[in-house]
């Protein structure tokens, strides 16, 4: 997996890869996509970037540790922005309903821009935990 | 309110006794003591209650109308409980001198005690199922005393108890249950609750009857009896003589005339093919105990045809039939207790337990071996012995029933329990010992004492039975009307 | 009979059904019992998709100007088959997990040959 | 006031935001300490709402802002509060002890990533009680079943795996089943919402005859595989015998009556009476329970390790809550709940004594825990009580399901269950009694151990202690559960 062409080519390939994907998880909940496909395509890149790195490369850029922490928190900051919004919608209390949003433009989603990032990011780094397990049986 | 929680404390004080008892651990001397004087101070309660009669019946835990722990005192429960405390009271003394070379004593008398507590539950149930209750946990305390020596021989013969003991309470919870669905009432009441009569009647009081009778050694589930033997012999005279066998006894009694009622049994028609098993039980008791070698085995076999005496009294329905069971009922206790102490003093003194053993045993302990003969003579039914009064009773009942054979088979079986108790008096008293020379070594002085007590108590009964006897027919009218 | 023949989506996800369920219990090959969960989880996706569909209507994505609901697949089926999928991933993956955790132990990922082995 | 309404999902929710903040933690202490709080607050939560319930009747909580037929929604019920308060008080005291125990059971890395599993399998459970819509039972379906097969396999050693993944297999073949029945469902009536679902269905059964029966059958069987009843429970001794003590207890008292409670839904709330009295479903129930009543207590017979004994009792003993079911009469369903509660708390505080047992001796085989009585006689005697209530010792609550179970089967005149049932119970004394019998008076090959010498502590009884005396609360006032449910089932 050293030779010279491969690293240059995917090294230059996998920055477009990712803005691709952040520009799906981004327009998600406005057009075809959203958080789980853009997060499948930056896992990717991950997977990408270890199978040409190699392990113990990738080991120092992605530590395991970092990731772990990165998906609890999003996965608890997404339980409790929709914890919010179900317990507000709960019978008849009054607390102010998020918008729903127009088609077309991002902002106005309410939660629903910040969720489908946090989405994205569990997926990827969920996608490049398979990956390894699967690879060499521990992350 | 509070002179009916009275009625709590005999069953509930022997509980906390043994909790005490287990808990901290006297010495030898100071544990005889307590235990000797729980006993006596709960024969004392019985006794009080006994005095302010009638009037007491508490519910304890009033869930809703099935599941509720009811207690009710009533002449049949005075009877039973004051039975039992007066012959605890005795055995306990004899106890504390037979234990002492069994080892383990201090869970021996735990277990002693908490049982006398559910035998008085037992006796001042109120309905079916606090009756069933106490049942149950008869069986879970008698179980630590059976296995007492723990060797592989004693676990097995306890495994059988319990296996014999959870299948019939099974059936009787059978049979509770169709009863129960038909009158949705299980409280006892003199006479009977049953009207009419329905098929399932028969059902349930068949089923009920052979639940208890396995406790009452009933023939074909009475084969835990004589391997129950193999516990010491206060355990196994106590409990295979009063305790555990008369509170089968006792529940059927309960049920035949107190739920179902002489007239409903008889419309139902049980009582038929239930005498019969019953005569079973008599002839193949007495057949068995004829060749035992084992002396404790042989008094376990005429155990079990003189509870078919009691029983036949029971299923006879009639007033004198009653009468002479539940006569029978407090004779045959008071002389099988002696028979067994008697027994047991061969065995601590002497270490003999087989028939061939103990020829010319009467000239090195006389008064044992002299109580035991007045006791086998009461057991047999001689004329001035209360044994006689019990069975002349059953004859009339069953006279008065019409069948002829039952009297000739009383007789019968009375001339085989003369022929398996009075070998053992001969061969005590008559026969040559054949080479050591007779050493006048009697059982000690604190065995001594229940027996004499008890034999004297069985010859009062023979000459002046008319005191108990009223207490029995008006118990027997009440319930026969 | 001929209601199977008008709608076939239906049939062909049942029998598809059975093929899954057969294949998970009677190989003893533990990725060939996962194929089949897969294929049973497919089958149902199938079954519930065309159960959505409304002939000649199109794909509910609104692409200029919403065109009524009239036009439009029934979207929900479509939307809850998102979570099924997700759901048969998961559990594929943690059955490919313990599989190789199992050849790791025991060796081999023959099923009855596990059990015997298992035994001793 | 409206807001203890909400307190069902708060209670839920609370239980998935703590379960994700585990991993962060370092100090394991603190992360059995966390989720020991969250199910006390659950606890908390679930009994205010189970008295507000009680005095303002059931409701619908829309999720979210979209009612009913699109939005999902929780259907707060009396029977639902009920089994929720259990399920937060057995989970409350079962990690209570596993946070003493568990670290023989798994190594240290893996306890922030055990207490995760916990926590997200019994906010599935509670999720699979309350949730109204369909789809939704479905997804907390699949989650319990992720999380129960990690916490089975997270000891890691061969017959754990293989108990794991057999687990996984089958529950994954359940749900599968589910999940057709669901899309049957979902194909005849158009809606997800059960509410609706009864409606649309009460119009339109006439002319779904086969379609209706095949739901039917989709879910009993999918359910029964989930739910271990009797032919299809093969995979229930392996994974509660291997699994570490305090997962098997939670496993064998919560995990199984979730989906028989779900069951129970489809049956009473969604199929409605007059459609499963014209389907044989109610009389295969009967047979598939009396048939696990027996055999499962015939199998336990012949284990000789303690935990498959106490696996295949709770065999039994869903044969005994299938046995409810099928009678169909009303008074079977409020015994089927009832009998859960009461199994739920006996067979927890049976797992946690056998666990302790197994653990201090180390010895699985009964044979030689002979004489276990000498050494730990506290835990053994916590044992024989609770077996005492599995065997129907009265004023317990095995005895009082037996009797109603009993009565309410002559009330059907079918006089042949009673024999059922009772040969039953005695099976299971057979099988019971024999381990304390050994345990506390078998002196012969037990001389040699020192009495109370590998008694576990006071702290680590109490949670077993607790629900011992539970188990005689459930049995005692037994009337006013039974009660209280027939209200909510009227």
């Amino acid at each position: 997996m050293k030779d010279k062409i491969l690293n240059t080519v995917v090294g230059n390939l996998i920055p477009f890869i990712q803005i691709f994907g952040i520009y799906v998880i981004l327009h998600g909940h406005l057009s075809p996509g959203g958080g789980f496909a853009g997060g499948t395509i930056i896992g990717v890149s991950f997977i990408l970037y270890r199978i040409v790195f190699g392990k113990e490369f990738s080991q120092k850029k992605l530590k395991f540790s970092v990731l772990l922490r990165f998906v609890t928190i999003g996965v608890c900051i997404y339980g409790i922005m929709k914890g919010y919004i179900f317990i507000s919608g709960g019978n008849d209390l009054h607390f102010p309903q998020p918008p729903l949003g127009t088609p077309g433009n991002i902002m106005s989603g309410g939660f629903l821009l910040p969720l489908n990032i946090i989405v994205g990011t569990v997926v990827a780094v969920t996608m490049y935990f398979f990956y390894c397990l699967f690879e060499e049986g521990e992350i | 309110m509070n002179l009916n929680n009275i009625i709590l404390l005999p069953i509930v004080f022997p509980f906390l006794a043994a909790i005490i008892m287990s808990a901290c651990n006297f010495n030898e001397k100071r544990r005889n003591i307590f235990a000797g004087s729980v006993i006596l101070i709960n024969l004392i309660f019985v006794i009080y209650i006994v005095k302010s009669f009638g009037e007491i019946s508490l519910h304890f835990i009033k869930i809703n109308e099935f599941l509720d722990i009811y207690f009710k005192v009533d002449k049949l429960s005075i009877f039973f409980s004051l039975l039992a405390s007066v012959l605890w009271s005795f055995t306990s003394i004899y106890s504390m001198e037979y234990m002492k070379h069994e080892k383990k004593e201090k869970r021996f008398f735990t277990y002693f005690i908490t049982t006398l507590g559910v035998t008085l539950g037992i006796a001042f149930a109120g309905n079916l199922l606090t009756l069933y209750l106490f049942y149950e946990l008869l069986t879970l305390t008698t179980f630590p005393l059976v296995i007492h020596s723990e060797s592989k021989e004693a676990l097995k013969s306890g495994k059988k108890y319990l296996i014999y003991s959870f299948a019939g309470a099974t059936v009787a919870l059978m049979g509770m249950l169709i009863l129960f669905s038909i009158t949705n009432d299980l409280t006892f009441v003199p006479g009977g609750i049953l009207k009419g009569n329905k098929q399932l009647y028969f059902v349930a009081y068949v089923s009920m009857f052979i639940g208890f009778g396995v406790k009452a050694a009933l023939v074909p589930f009475h084969s835990w009896l004589p391997e129950a033997m193999v516990a010491p012999t206060p355990v196994s005279s106590l409990l295979h003589a009063v305790a555990v066998v008369k509170s089968g006894i006792y529940a059927i009694t309960r049920v035949t005339y107190y739920i179902f009622g002489a007239d409903a049994v008889r419309t139902t028609g049980a009582n038929k093919y239930l005498i019969i098993l019953v005569i079973i039980s008599i002839l193949m008791g007495s057949f068995l105990a004829l060749h035992q070698e084992n002396l404790k085995k042989r008094l376990a076999y005429s155990t079990i045809s003189q509870l078919g005496y009691i029983l036949l009294g029971i299923l006879l329905l009639n007033k004198n039939a009653f009468t002479g069971a539940m006569m029978h009922l407090l004779n045959h206790a008071v002389i099988k207790i002696t028979l067994f102490f008697c027994v047991g003093a061969i065995m601590y003194t002497t270490g003999k337990t087989k028939m061939s053993e103990i020829n010319g045993i009467g000239k090195s302990m006389p008064i044992t071996m002299w109580c035991f003969t007045v006791s086998a003579i009461s057991l047999i039914g001689i004329p001035p012995t209360n044994g006689f009064i019990s069975k002349w009773f059953l004859a009339e009942g069953a006279l008065l029933e019409g069948k002829v054979a039952f009297p000739a088979i009383l007789l019968v079986s009375a001339l085989l329990t003369a022929l398996y108790l009075l070998p053992i008096s001969i061969a005590a008293f008559f026969t040559k010992e054949n080479n050591e020379a007779i050493i006048k070594k009697d059982a000690p002085l604190k065995m001594l004492i229940p027996i004499i007590c008890i034999t004297i108590i069985t010859i009062l009964l023979g000459l002046f039975p008319n005191f108990v006897l009223d207490f029995i027919r008006d118990m027997a009218s009440e319930v026969m009307n | 009979m001929e209601r199977l023949i008008t709608n076939y989506y239906e049939t062909a996800s049942i029998i598809l059904f059975g093929i899954g369920f057969a294949t998970l219990l009677l190989h003893s090959n533990l990725i060939k019992k996962i194929i089949g969960m897969n294929i049973m989880d497919t089958s149902v996706m199938l079954f519930l998709i065309a159960k959505g569909y409304i002939q000649g209507n199109v794909a509910p994505i609104i692409v200029d100007e919403f065109k009524g609901v009239s036009e439009y697949v029934n979207p929900i089926p479509t939307s809850l088959m998102l979570t099924g999928i997700v759901v048969a991933v998961s559990t594929t993956a943690l059955a490919l997990a313990l599989t190789i955790k199992m050849y790791e132990k025991y060796g081999t990922i023959e099923l009855n040959e596990i059990l015997e082995k298992g035994d001793e | 006031m409206t807001i203890i309404k909400s307190f069902p999902l708060i209670g839920v929710l609370i239980l998935y935001l703590i379960a994700f903040i585990m991993p962060l933690i370092k100090k394991n202490s603190l992360v059995k300490f966390l989720s020991v709080i969250s199910f006390s607050t659950c606890l908390i939560l679930f009994i205010t709402c189970l008295r507000y319930v009680i005095y303002n009747g059931s409701y619908f909580y829309k999720i979210g802002h979209f009612d009913a037929p699109y939005g999902i929604e929780f259907k707060i019920g009396i029977i639902e509060c009920v089994i929720a308060v259990l399920f937060a008080f057995i989970s409350l005291m079962v990690s209570w002890y596993s946070c003493y125990s568990i670290e023989h059971d798994i190594d240290e890395r893996k306890i922030p990533l055990y207490y995760l599993l916990i926590n997200i399998l019994v906010g599935s459970l509670l999720g699979i009680v309350f949730s109204n819509d369909m789809f939704n039972v479905y997804v907390f379906i699949e989650i319990g079943n992720l999380a129960s097969c990690g916490i089975v396999v997270v000891k890691g050693k061969k017959e754990n795996i293989k108990a794991g993944l057999k687990y996984l297999i089958m529950s994954c073949l359940g749900s599968g089943l589910v999940l057709m029945g669901i899309a049957f469902l979902y194909s005849m009536t158009g809606h997800l919402n059960m509410t609706y679902i009864h409606e649309s269905l009460i119009k339109s059964y006439m002319n779904y005859p086969q379609a209706i029966i095949i739901t039917l059958g989709l879910f009993t069987v999918g359910l029964g595989v989930k739910s271990a009843l009797f032919p299809l429970h093969t995979w229930l001794p392996d994974a509660h015998s291997s699994a570490p003590t305090s997962s098997s207890a939670i496993l064998s008292s919560l995990v199984l009556k979730a989906y028989v409670i779900f069951l129970l839904k489809i049956l009473y709330r969604v199929m409605g009476k007059e459609i499963i009295f014209n389907t044989p479903i109610l009389n295969i129930l009967l047979i598939l329970g009396s048939l696990g009543m027996i055999m499962g207590s015939i199998l336990a017979m012949f284990q000789k390790d303690l935990k498959r004994i106490i696996a295949y009792s709770s065999v039994a003993q869903i044969g005994y809550i299938y046995f409810a079911i099928g009678l169909g009469t009303e008074l079977g369903v409020v015994m089927c709940i009832y009998h859960i509660i009461g199994h739920a708390v006996t067979k927890s505080a049976l797992f946690l004594c056998s666990g302790s047992i197994i653990e201090k001796t180390c010895q699985k085989e009964i044979t030689n825990l002979i004489g276990v009585g000498k050494e730990m006689p506290y835990t053994l005697a916590l044992f024989f009580i609770s077996s005492l209530s599995l065997v129907g010792i009265p004023l317990l609550p095995g005895f009082v399901s037996k009797w109603y179970l009993a009565i309410d089967s002559i009330g059907v005149n079918k006089l042949l269950l009673i024999i059922i049932i009772l040969a039953s119970s005695l099976l299971n004394a057979v099988y019971y009694l024999p381990i304390s019998i050994n345990g506390f008076f078998d002196e012969e090959n037990s001389g040699g151990k020192i009495y109370k010498s590998k008694e576990k502590t006071i702290k680590e009884l109490m949670p077993i202690a607790i629900l011992v005396i539970a188990m005689f609360y459930v049995g005692i006032n037994s009337e006013g559960i039974i009660n209280l449910i027939k209200t909510a089932l009227a």
